[in-house]
């Protein structure tokens, strides 16, 4: 206590300096602006983009949203202004932040990724991509390539090739076997895993038998899920020697620090932000006070802590 | 500037299903009517905030009307004088009162809770304002109308004739006829608003604004989950969050808000 | 309410007549006795016993419980008395009931599976199987014939040649393609799927950065599931035309309706006999109260209705 | 016979750390020291039933003891006087007292709660007894020990030294010696229990009855979650809420208990 012992929350992802660990999940903290006067945003690790595509998209119709037991259900289908309108609007901005960007990128077909992932790169703007070939909502793609290995494998050689940043893939939980996934994506060239997306689910109104969602299907996030998150990371992280960005469900520093003793080399807040902006900051803060109480120097050293134990 | 609160209740009133409390933020608070606030419900298993209509508003404190309807709204209807509330707010675009001196509002059930606040705004600007607000029954909402009454020129209507005019308020305020009016302002079931933006003509679509609902997540633009249906010729969708909850009668698509 | 129309409660499974959809979950009502003092089981529409595996089997070393939002791990690991022990004591014991009894079965290799089915079978006390070829518990076995739809089929076509009564196949939802897993055992001969088991998860203390269950994983059980089992449910439903018994997470009538509405024929409740062992009754009366209130006859009316609704 | 009753807090007391709470349950209750009830904790969020040892019981009230250490216990902890609590019980087997005069009990913090009720019982029984009560420091427990040594002949120890005797439980008993003693009952953590266990002999070990902790889903044996290692030649598992909580200290496989 007495003592000014400095901790180090830095920690370092394909070579990209994070200030810590706490990134916050795509999707969930719009393109950082919608929060800036909410929250100090270069306090963050990092931020993950809301997924753009190449054209312009409308997202599914509503009703989007539903709440469940520790979680809620999502089907907003990747509702975005588009490849032109970011890389000339958003990107700008956030990449004038002090803080590492990592820019989310889906599509409707292998080129619409190609492209827009090799556009992202080019523009020197971002400091990584995550692939997001996981979206539960959206029909076709998505969905479609992260359900076989060898497409996803295919999809990331592909995307590899046009790109000069870092590339992190990110996975649906929605899967038998995510090691033999997180495998093949690497093969092809990911330089990192993010897990997990929502997960796909559905809630009926039995007072008219009619789904709770205009697009019947939606991704389960928040508490919920986390245990799954909790297991996944665990199998990925034993299996393979990739960074790996944790997320799912993380509702306090102690949800954090879990996912960093699993193997997750950083994590990513979600659901949480939309009830508490500053949520990220306050488990900074927590996992300080932890690794301070702990006598631990860097939080660095809680990654695959859990491994190092002989679970 | 919206900011986060600790907001402790300093006042609890019920009227019928309604419980109206009275938030002190411990700021000076500057809203308007038609904003909302996003309020935590400290029950676990309960992930998201519940987004309340501003009913009303003095220095630092916010008044909220809440109708039980689940397991937030009724854990903030159980709230007591002296406890804490976490909020977000003042949230989203609110009415905009261009002037002129006829005004009509139009509020369907617990819609009446930005009403309120509208019409106390109106009067407090000279403004001549006459509040239609319909229910199913007298007794779903206890002494709110004889209260209102007195604070404004009121027409009741209730569909099963307990009290006021039997029927309908879309009709009641169709009856007294819209054409003269400045601004027509509404807020209420969807039903209700399709009706009314349906019975509109191009120019009194124009004068008319309504406060949309739709389920929320975080409150201020960033998730894309509140979204309604744009009018063309933009499409797509707007967030009754941020572009909202209040939209002109142009803004929207009528006739996919009816589905 | 005036009137005094009956409504009909009974659903019929693969010929076998429930006086009503409600059975209790594998796993969680023991083997009957346990609750025969706190509930009048005759008035369940159906039990589901515990996993039987060929030998005593001890199950995992404690603690086997750990408590997550919503939700809850177990790492039991099939614990029985074994075959013989069950025929001789529990199974006649069960079949003296007036009510279905379902069978789960459990196995280490394929051979197990096969011999305790048919004896199972043969012992003419047993009203169906409910093969269990997905507890996440043991390491080998299990997991392993669920993530692999020609793997399951194998086994499921074994089984079906030595068993007279219907056989029912518990998935899962650790899948990436329920349907396609579904599709396979039904083509391999079963007569009816069980949807869902436990989802594979983990906690992780903190504190010592050791798991929270000694088995290290566990499955995750209760309302935090629920969503992914209406998915699931109404996937196979919708794709093929066998009974389906739907569960995880019903904690009310609500949920339970809604499982029906997506497509299952029956329902089993859970977790949720641990906090309430009355609960499934309790249930049935919700049940009854809402086909009153709707003006629906019948509780076999309301299978599909969220299909049909042209969700 | 064990049920389910929907019982009224009617007493609360702050002991400490520990709340301990009066139940009526509305019926005669026949219970035994070392038998528990399985209480719901309604807060949403919490799906499994806490279990609690009785710490008393007197017609149709029955006590339990509560220490807050996470969701569950802080919500009971807080529970008000006239308010409802969901509990199921007696259940499991509770301590067996088989005669002789000379009963030694050992408790280790919270672990007094089902020691209370059996010195209880011991002395309605007319047996002699002395419970050794050890804590890490004395205000853990506020004036609990002070009301214990006016029951019973009290022995207490803190590990810090503030009261009592400095240092550990287990010691001080085997200082005054176990060979004497006709029944050894002990309560508290895994390692105090281990260390006594370990510490005594085939036959001292025979007179000792423990009573375990382990966490719990159903209370009634029906899913095997509640386990502890039985002791050769049976091995396997024994279920706490049903074989237990009590048992010999032959029963159990000690060394897999201490892992
Ligand atoms: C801008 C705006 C202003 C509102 N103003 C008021 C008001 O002044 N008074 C009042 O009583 N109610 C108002 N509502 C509706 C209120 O937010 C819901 O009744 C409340 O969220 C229901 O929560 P619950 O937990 O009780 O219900 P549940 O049914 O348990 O809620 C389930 C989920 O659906 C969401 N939800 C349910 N109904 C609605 C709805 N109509 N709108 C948005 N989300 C919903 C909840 O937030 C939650 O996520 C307003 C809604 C919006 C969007
Ligand atoms: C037979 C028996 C008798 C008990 N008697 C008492 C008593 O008299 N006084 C008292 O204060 N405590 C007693 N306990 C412990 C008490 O049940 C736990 O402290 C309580 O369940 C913790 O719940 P929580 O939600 O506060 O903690 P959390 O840590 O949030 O609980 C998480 C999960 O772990 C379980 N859990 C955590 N600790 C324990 C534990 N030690 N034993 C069993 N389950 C646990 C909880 O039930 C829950 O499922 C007893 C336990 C058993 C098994
Ligand atoms: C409303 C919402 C929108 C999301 N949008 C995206 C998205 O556009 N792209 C993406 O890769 N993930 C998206 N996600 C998934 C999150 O990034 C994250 O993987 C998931 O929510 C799990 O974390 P959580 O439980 O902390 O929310 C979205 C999640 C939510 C709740
Ligand atoms: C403690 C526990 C033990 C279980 N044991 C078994 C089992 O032996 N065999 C089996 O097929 N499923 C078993 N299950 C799974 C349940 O039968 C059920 O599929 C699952 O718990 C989902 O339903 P729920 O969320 O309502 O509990 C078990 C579940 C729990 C919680
Ligand atoms: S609630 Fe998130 S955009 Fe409106
Ligand atoms: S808690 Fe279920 S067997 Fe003991």
């Amino acid at each position: 206590m007495g003592e000014d012992k400095r901790i180090n929350l830095e920690v370092e992802l394909s070579g990209i300096r994070l200030r810590n660990p706490l990134l916050v999940c795509s999707g969930t903290y719009g393109n950082g602006r919608e929060y800036a006067e909410w929250v100090d945003l270069e306090m963050l690790g990092g931020l993950m983009t809301k997924s753009v595509t190449l054209e312009p998209c409308a997202g599914n119709p509503p009703p989007r949203l539903w709440e469940t037991p520790c979680g809620m259900l999502n089907s907003i289908g990747l509702e975005n202004a588009g490849l032109e309108s970011f890389l000339a609007g958003e990107l700008p901005w956030l990449s004038a932040l002090p803080l590492p960007i990592w820019v989310n990128v889906a599509g409707f077909s292998q080129r619409e990724y190609v492209v827009v992932a090799s556009e992202i790169s080019r523009s020197g703007m971002a400091d990584a991509i995550e692939l997001n070939i996981s979206c539960p909502n959206v029909k076709k793609g998505g969905i479609h390539f992260s359900s076989d290995p060898r497409e996803a494998a295919d999809l990331v050689e592909k995307v590899r090739k046009v790109v000069e940043i870092p590339l992190y893939v990110k996975l649906t939980p929605r899967c038998g076997d995510i090691v033999e996934m997180a495998r093949a994506v690497a093969a092809a060239g990911a330089d990192g895993i993010s897990l997990i997306n929502t997960f796909p689910a559905m809630a009926v109104d039995v007072e008219t038998a009619r789904p709770r969602l205009a697009n019947n299907t939606g991704g389960l996030s928040g508490p919920a899920i986390h245990p799954i998150a909790v297991l996944l990371v665990w199998e990925v992280a034993r299996a393979l020697d990739l960074p790996v960005i944790g997320m799912g469900g993380i509702w306090s520093w102690r949800d954090a620090v879990e996912l960093m003793m699993v193997g997750a080399d950083a994590v990513a807040v979600g659901t949480l932000n939309f009830s508490d902006p500053a949520a990220p900051l306050g488990i900074i803060g927590g996992m300080l006070d932890f690794l301070k109480r702990k006598g631990i120097d860097s939080a660095a050293a809680l990654v695959d802590m859990a491994h190092r134990e002989g679970g | 500037m919206p900011g986060r609160y600790k907001a402790e209740v300093v006042a609890r009133r019920r009227f019928g299903t309604l419980v109206e409390l009275a938030l002190e933020t411990g700021s000076a608070i500057d809203a308007e009517p038609g904003q909302f606030i996003h309020v935590r419900c400290d029950k676990e298993g309960l992930i998201l905030r519940r987004p309340y209509s501003l009913s009303g508003m003095a220095g630092s404190v916010v008044n909220i009307m809440v109708r039980e309807v689940g397991a937030g709204s009724a854990w903030l209807c159980a709230s007591e004088i002296g406890q804490e509330l976490d909020i977000m707010g003042p949230l989203g675009r609110g009415f905009s009162i261009d002037g002129g001196s006829r005004h009509g509002l139009v509020a369907g059930g617990t819609g009446i809770a930005p009403m309120r606040f509208l019409a106390d705004r109106l009067r407090r600007l000279g403004l001549e304002e006459t509040l239609y607000w319909g229910v199913e029954g007298e007794a779903e909402y206890g002494g709110l109308a004889l209260e209102l009454a007195k604070e404004c020129d009121l027409l009741f209507a209730t569909m099963d004739g307990s009290a006021g005019e039997k029927g309908n308020v879309v009709d009641m305020l169709l009856d007294a006829g819209v054409e003269g009016l400045d601004g027509i302002y509404a807020c209420g079931p969807r039903g209700m608003l399709t009706a009314l933006a349906e019975s509109l003509n191009d120019e009194t679509l124009a004068a008319m604004q309504v406060c949309m609902e739709e389920r929320m997540a975080c409150g201020v633009g960033a998730c894309r989950g509140c979204v309604v249906p744009a009018s063309p010729p933009r499409r797509g969708y707007l967030t009754v969050c941020r572009d909202g909850p209040v939209f002109r009668g142009r803004e929207l698509d009528w006739e996919r808000i009816r589905g």
